[in-house]
């Protein structure tokens, strides 16, 4: 199995959901998080002065997949999040030793 | 002796330099309990000013792990000002001073001594003005409060304020609306444009720089945490103010009426004003922003609401919300001064604009109620000048020496450690949000 | 002339439907400081309602990304709304229209021409008045925000709100209050169940089919974010419901008193029945709900309370809370109109059920102070079904026609990824909470 | 008969401790609008005091999962008061209870029976007379709230408070204010030490054993999730206290005036004295401590607002600020009852402070305005003594018997599993915060 | 040394933890996420109207382990977290190659 | 590649991420977190109640490097991140199978 982790746009999350349940992944956690790259140095602007922030919010996802699943994952993460612009996010995978379903003991895939 | 009956022989206009409403020239000595219930229901507003509005105005605007310390600043200032208030600083500021009456107060009502449920000044009872008064001697060093988050030692604050109530509050109160020098010469300031304004806004502007800026000024400051937290202190700020400009009138009347309308358009005027001025500038115009235009027609008006008519708010409104717009960015990022939340740009500058054109809008001429007898515009602006000018150096200069000893006494800055950690924590032992 | 000297000689009933107290038709040349006191009181606590009450309440019910974008619309909806009241909504609304009296007022009193000091209305001062009254006008505006949020270009709201005032707000408050044709034919309404609930209501509904539905309507919208700042904005509203009710009495007198009385009963009872309701019908009463109950009370209190009793307070109530739960859910899930924050199933329908219920429980025998002589029940309904429809088409065109134009010129509504951005960072650059 | 000129003939010390200024003694007939202002305003200020400021005090001081469940219990508990009061409640209070008059109050006055628009108590309007009490049936039971957070149910609330509304408050607020065998020995209880804090502080504790503790108590307990909303709720119930305190005169005069100022002098030395102490105890004084002492200092010159000048205003603040600080550890350390918010120890303590110091500090030589002639100081004490002691025994008793039939019929407490998950979405549906 | 990933219902926190200390394993790490699974499309009631509210309130738990205690901590968690009822989470075990104390620098299982 | 996974004081933040970008790394996520460790048991105090708060804010920044700059980045974090006080934190390592920026597609090492 493997741990996809995707830190994507935050208004890119509801795609990225509906991509992934489209080929059949129904499970994810998601987290807000901060995020910093080449985006970084982006500013707002308060009582005319420019602050710099360099931490951008981003949401990441983590899904666990099947092995094979994971390809066609990425891809569809990939496409789903995109926007062209800097920033659009990384998408890492991680390998997975074992998976256990709390409710059940299931182990496994069985277990996503 | 009360003040009041006392100014009351000094005819219209001085009178209604010191902040009573013209119809109170008038001096009455029955009690009016509709112009009482006014005046216990403006001292509510002007400390719901204070407490909650100016609290969460800036609390709103600094960082998450000091809005508790933010707090706290307004929350002690308020307390500590109410007890120097009853202990001498009213007495200093309104009991007669005798010889130096030009100067300073007597010490006869310290502790309020001799002031009984019987004691009237004007048509309300004294402690009814001693309450209303006291509102304004709470939210002027809370003002202050602006000036140093997120740095200052918490000791330092509670030592400053009530140093500061004695040595520069009530002087400047007694020389405007005590009936010291500046009240002799005519200076027209009706609620509080010079004594509570130009005196915050300048010790706010000295105090910033004897402590320095926040680690990463100007540019790597982080946003205002909660502009929602900002947005609501400034909506009370506004009614509030209803408090401290048509109850500076002391009395349920016309004046209290038209200081209201005055200050209620030129706070629309000046936000409306400062969000145009933005997205102008910046193509978005912000809520922050619009809410920092309001306290800036507020305060520019606050020494003109008695005296000036609807046409003189919407030009104080314009002047203010474009001119203290300038300055917050001026002083920042050109002077380089971490006023932190604009203390001096907004209520020095607007409070400083105002005292200016209230001579101008008082003449009739441009909708004004007008100026005493005999006085041109230029008299009057003269007079004005000159009671900005002292009152500021004043404000200054006992400032600076007050930073100076706190700095090499108690210690003005925490650690750069505790600066980072922030003041919530370090300071109080607490956390502002815990949403888990 | 002022208005309400006119009005005093059509006798008790009319001058009761426009808005003053009973005792205000005993015309009064004197000012009173007692009533002045009161409605400068009541006008600082119908700011409150709008800044902050309203902007919290409507804030918490929206998503964490636009709450900045709902305090600013209502921030500057009450900036703009000051401004056009001074300068031509107040005397479209209340100065004498001569010949068109009937339709709209005149053009005299254009930024306050002619008004000082001196000027009374009543037994208040008519700056009083005027201030009084421009917080009416301040928050209806402001209640349409609720139909919009999320979606709607803020230029859109600037615009759409100032033409509103002009083309809705003041004919149909001259009609009911400024001495029009409704007037004339004695229409009850106290304190605004048609002036300001139904055109609001209307208006709302109206502008919300015109903009479209937020993306994911109705089951894939966002929980409210913030029920706490709901609940926080709620309560604000019912404390400054007494100045807009009990104030709409323009005295400080009996009929002041039993206004405020019926205010307070109708919120309680509709709040529990609402509360009541959601437990049969979800097993949880929800905070939310109970706030929701709570306003509908209010809003059919408003146009009655200064004509019935306790009895007929605690009927509305019942039936307010009853029946504006019904339309929240009608509107949303089987009309499917996006009336977001349901100010036409809230204010709408509760401003219509009281307009209809005061024919009722005015009647002494139902606990009321009494229709005008000769005037039967049946009579009453028949003006109020006038009112109501009058205004109510009169709102829907005129909104229809405003939000065309902005549509096919500045444009009503933001693009989708804007939407999902949220406005606070894409039309204000600011971002409601850092609590990091 | 309204009670008020039933009381006057009973002289000044009576009518003093009934809550009615001293003023008021002076029996008039007729309508004062001034007065009837700062009664109508006062109103407004006191339900202030509740919704939203207690709701905010108590719920910035639960944990997040429960913030709404504590805001609705406040809610809830004022709609339900406010109709009880209408239908039973002010009538057992303030009615003509005939032959027992010494114990209750008659049924003359259910819904508002025979008052009109022209009844009168004492100066001001009868129907704002029984808002103005009404507020304060509001925020009573409102203030047990604090006893029972994060693990009672809804239901429970909701029956306790009615129930106890009738059996408790409406008998303690006659015989001390409606003339009952209390007032008839000259208790003094100027606007609710015993009354309020009292009855509500032993019913707080006594609900708190029989519910006993929350999950982890005393040291698992999640500190306050939001103590900036707790500092906003506090500066509320500041502000709102002058109506409170100073509303109690019934009147806008100097009374009203000077009750004022020694409430604001108390909460700012409690205050200070909390967190100076806090400062000693544990090295940093914090934003909960401080706003702690002045509720503290607040309950504790409730029963003597308008019985005392400025010195015993600032020893009653030194005294609870001490008193009632050492109270809130032993209780929850020592003794071990979770009365969760510390509902006795500031305001039971509070009040019993303010009831005995009364004593003393009225007396002239102590700056207060005099004891009724030929009343010592220990006579005084005695008389305080027995009105503590038996309205707390009833209210004890009396909460102790509710609560049991409650707790077996439809149950005090959640389940384990619901306390852990939270009662927002347990009871309500809802959750706190979406800030996504 | 193997990081095990759980995620579980918010309430099951203390539960977790105490579990955890009872075998040994006293550091851990928590976050506030969003899960999205079976249990999706839960709704929340405002106003009368249903909302769907498809990401559900989690907590994610990190624990680091040495290779022997994983097994018996991924068990401990699996038992205080039960409940039983849908959405009880999911526990996934992933390889971690290197482990630093920053007080100490003390490297590998002396870290943990 | 590399993911190092780092749990620090807040207040260290930005010290590690001007470290980070010294030895060039110029990408990284954050979190924020709640700990549990040896530095447990850290007590409030609220109106003299002390409470006992088992979790500790902390800071997660989670970082993708080339398995080259995998040795200095945790050096210079450690280095960074360290006060020498209990509650410093942990670094963990884990290995990464695939890496892939949204925007352009990119795949391992230039990805990051
Ligand atoms: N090396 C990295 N390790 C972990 N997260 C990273 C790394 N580089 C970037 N990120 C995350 O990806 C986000 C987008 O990266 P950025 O460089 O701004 O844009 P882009 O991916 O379009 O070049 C960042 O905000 C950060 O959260
Ligand atoms: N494939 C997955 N990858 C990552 N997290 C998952 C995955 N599937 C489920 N989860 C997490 O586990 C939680 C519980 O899963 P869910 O399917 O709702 O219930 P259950 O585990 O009882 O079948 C989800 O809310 C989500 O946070
Ligand atoms: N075994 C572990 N797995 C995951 N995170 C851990 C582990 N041990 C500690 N942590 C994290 O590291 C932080 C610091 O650890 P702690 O034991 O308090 O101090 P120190 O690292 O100085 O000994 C904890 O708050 C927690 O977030």
């Amino acid at each position: 199995m493997k741990m996809i982790i995707a830190i994507v746009k935050p208004h890119r999350l509801d795609g990225v959901r509906t991509a992934l349940q489209e080929i059949g992944v129904h499970g994810m956690t998601t987290e807000e998080v901060k995020g910093y790259g080449r985006q970084g140095g982006h500013s707002e602007i308060y009582r005319g002065a420019e602050y710099t922030v360099s931490f951008v919010p981003k949401v990441k996802i983590e899904v666990v997949t099947s092995d094979a699943l994971m390809e066609p994952a990425v891809e569809a993460i990939a496409q789903a999040a995109k926007t062209g612009k800097i920033g659009d996010g990384k998408i890492f995978v991680l390998d997975v030793a074992k998976a256990v379903r709390v409710r059940t003991g299931e182990q496994g895939d069985d277990a996503l | 002796m009360t003040h009041i009956r006392r100014l009351a022989s000094l005819g219209f206009t001085t009178a209604a330099a010191f902040g009573f409403g013209i119809g109170e020239a008038r001096a009455a000595d029955a009690l009016s309990s509709g112009d009482t219930a006014w005046i216990l229901t403006a001292t509510a507003l002007v400390l719901f000013m204070t407490l909650p509005g100016l609290a969460l105005f800036y609390g709103g605007l600094v960082r998450a792990r000091n809005v508790l310390s933010v707090l706290m600043h307004c929350f002690a200032v308020a307390c500590v000002a109410s007890i120097a208030w009853l202990v001498v600083v009213y007495s200093l500021a309104f009991d007669d001073g005798g010889a130096h009456q030009e100067w300073i107060g007597g010490l006869g009502k310290v502790f309020l001594d001799g002031v009984g449920t019987e004691s009237l000044s004007g048509t309300i009872p004294e402690t009814v003005f001693f309450m209303f008064q006291m509102t304004f001697a709470i939210i002027t060093p809370a003002l202050i409060v602006g000036a140093y988050p997120e740095r200052i030692r918490f000791g330092a604050v509670v030592a400053f304020s009530l140093v500061w109530l004695v040595l520069v509050y009530a002087p400047a109160c007694h020389w405007v609306w005590g009936g010291g020098w500046l009240a002799d010469m005519g200076v027209l300031d009706f609620a509080g444009g010079i004594v509570v304004h130009v005196t915050a806004g300048v010790s706010a502007l000295v105090l910033a720089i004897v402590l320095g800026p926040r680690r990463g000024f100007p540019h790597e400051i982080r946003p205002p945490h909660s502009p929602g937290m900002t947005v609501t202190g400034a909506a009370m700020l506004w009614v509030g103010w209803f408090g401290f400009n048509a109850g500076s009138a002391l009395a349920a009347d016309g004046n209290a009426g038209m200081a209201m309308t005055v200050t209620h358009i030129s706070a629309a005027v000046a936000s409306l004003v400062w969000a145009v001025t933005e997205y102008f500038r910046f193509g978005k115009p912000s809520v922050i922003g619009i809410v920092t235009g309001m306290v800036a027609g507020l305060a520019a008006i606050t020494p003109a609401a008695g005296f000036v008519g609807p046409m003189g708010a919407v030009v104080i409104g314009i002047i203010s919300g474009f001119v203290c717009q300038w300055f917050t960015t001026w002083i920042k990022f050109k002077i380089k001064i971490d006023d932190s939340l604009d203390v001096f740009a907004v209520h020095g500058v607007g409070g400083i604009l105002g005292t200016l054109l209230v001579a101008v809008f008082a003449v009739p001429d441009f909708g004004g109620l007008g100026l005493a007898e005999g006085v041109t515009i230029t008299d009057q602006l003269q007079v004005q000048v000159i009671g900005i000018l002292s009152v500021a150096v004043w404000s200054g200069v006992i400032t600076w020496v007050i930073a100076q000893i706190i700095s090499r006494t108690i210690g003005l800055r925490v650690s750069e450690e505790s600066e980072i950690e922030g003041l919530d924590i370090i300071a109080h032992g607490e956390r502002g949000y815990d949403l888990t």
